[in-house]
């Protein structure tokens, strides 16, 4: 278990964020970004080729395939991976959509490195990671 | 009599355009400034969290990368700001406000857009609403083309041919059912766009189908 | 015959003093981007560029600031993108839009602002364009206030009495000649005010004097 390399793909439609995020993540030796996509979309096409994928971290604003109903088509087609919702958003609608569609957490997106990195991890071992966020809804 | 009447409807017509391309423009300013801002600042919060103090080298350049986002930020709100100053909108001219309108659009990169502008510079529409009205008359099928097109690709053309301005634009969504003698919508977008374009003497076709992407094209004679 | 003339003088009032809230709300929303955000950018770029990577103790104490700065731009943002969701503006009732406005404008910190509002909560008035207007009133005096006035001090009163909403706004400032049965204006402000009051069968009465500053006092029947 300890040593173990988590499999991540990223997807959010801002690029600059996404590069940001992929190179701050880089930083955790047992994370590896295996992919980026910037929508639902694109993630449908590569995902399939680059299976096992253990945590997705989503946006929910993208063009094409929005964040909600991209972690929907994940938890009906590929159960075994893992959603984390990364958002501007902090409004209780958006959040419980998320849950709903099945991701097992919610991050702002200006949450620090070790939030992330702690969300990523439980999300992975437990398949769900609760903060204030999605404890208060 | 009958040319007050008309007056009248331009009246009408001119305030409801007011309103609503300031209706769009204040949620296009904020869902930018949510959208764009807001995410570079949480990256920049990001970056800055991460920084170890005690590794020098990378602290420097995260630190230079923080400042990079920050002055990004800077600037976008600076263009921000003056771009949505309602009242001063049309005053370098239609061609430059619609140009404007589409730069700002295309920053998204939601979609791949094309803007082809033959309009000679400081071109304006003789009727002083007609503008106005224009200019509504593109915010309005843009917003149609992000909330229901499902599309990836805009084009976008304006010209002058024969003394009249066309205004083409198209997207390669999914299209929708339209019929031109009998359009029922719950919407009022595409009726008041018909409103208008009548008032100015113009016209509007509407060619799409479903999966087939839609195309709209505008004449409206130059005076 | 007389009702239906009514109902349309409501509506025309109704999509005007819509525009007149946006257009408001438009440059306020501006403004306060440049001022608030941009200057919190402003200083955490100041911030940054102030750090001296091989002194790890302060790096680390400039960098918290600069954390503490970044998050409260993107509260701000929140804030502002909520705020203006056009439609939004009364969901939570007048009293709530009303406290909204001011909490905004006190944090300009221009003026010391007193606001006592003695409504109930959830207070709204009955008739449905009336809580429109009361808000473009309380906008159209507090614009009046900056741009007119020279004051200090604002003082910002609700309340409701013998079933009559009351809206009292006082200033300390220059005042001005106002003479309520011969005013002439060239501005719309004052006269649109004196329109929609009537429209609810309400009373507005201005008390100033040249240096004496400018009080103004509003009466709405509850229904
Ligand atoms: N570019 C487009 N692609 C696909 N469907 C479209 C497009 N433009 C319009 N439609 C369809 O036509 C309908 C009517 O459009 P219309 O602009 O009149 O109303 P609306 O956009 O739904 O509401 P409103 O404009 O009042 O906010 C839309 O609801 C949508 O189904
Ligand atoms: N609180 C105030 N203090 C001092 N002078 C005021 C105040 N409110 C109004 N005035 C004076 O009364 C005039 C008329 O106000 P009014 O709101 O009708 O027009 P305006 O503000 O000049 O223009 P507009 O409201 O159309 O933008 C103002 O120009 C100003 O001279
Ligand atoms: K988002
Ligand atoms: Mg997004
Ligand atoms: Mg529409
Ligand atoms: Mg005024």
């Amino acid at each position: 278990m300890e040593s173990e390399i988590i499999r991540i793909a990223l997807v959010d439609d801002h690029a600059l964020f996404r590069s940001g995020i992929a190179a701050l993540l880089k930083e955790f030796d047992d994370l590896m970004i295996v992919f980026e996509a910037s929508n639902g979309k694109e993630l449908q096409l590569l995902l399939p080729q680059h299976l096992p994928i253990d945590v997705v971290l989503m946006d929910i604003k993208m063009p094409g395939l929005n964040g909600f109903d991209t972690t929907e088509w994940i938890s009906t087609h590929y159960p075994k991976t893992a959603v984390l919702a990364l958002s501007m958003f902090d409004e209780s609608i958006d959040i419980i959509k998320m849950l709903k569609a099945g991701a097992g957490g919610y991050l702002l997106k200006e949450s620090s490195p070790e939030e992330l990195y702690a969300a990523i991890t439980a999300i992975h071992q437990n398949g769900f990671y609760s903060n204030e966020l999605v404890s208060d809804q | 009599a009958e040319k007050n009447a008309m007056n009248q409807l331009f009246e009408e017509q001119l305030i409801q355009t007011k309103l609503e391309v300031q209706e769009q423009t204040l949620q296009n300013f904020a869902a930018d400034l949510h959208d764009n801002i807001g995410q570079l600042l949480s990256l920049t919060n990001v970056t800055l969290a991460s920084v170890n103090v005690n590794d020098a080298a990378k602290t420097a350049s995260k630190i230079s990368s923080a400042q990079e986002l920050i002055k990004r930020a800077i600037k976008e709100i600076r263009i921000l700001a003056k771009l949505h100053q309602g009242e001063s909108l049309m005053e370098n001219g239609l061609s430059d406000a619609i140009s404007q309108e589409v730069q700002w659009f295309q920053r998204n990169a939601y979609f791949k857009v094309e803007f082809k502008n033959n309009l000679p510079d400081n071109f304006t529409l003789s009727h002083p609403y007609a503008n106005l009205f224009v200019y509504r008359l593109l915010q309005e099928c843009l917003s149609n083309i992000v909330r229901h097109a499902d599309a990836t690709e805009i084009f976008i053309f304006l010209g002058v041919k024969d003394d009249c301005f066309t205004m083409e634009i198209s997207d390669n969504g999914k299209g929708f059912r339209y019929n031109e003698s009998n359009f029922q919508s719950n919407g009022m977008g595409i009726n008041n766009m018909q409103k208008r374009i009548q008032l100015l003497n113009g016209t509007m076709r509407i060619m799409t189908a479903e999966k087939k992407g839609t195309r709209i094209l505008f004449n409206i004679p130059c005076n």
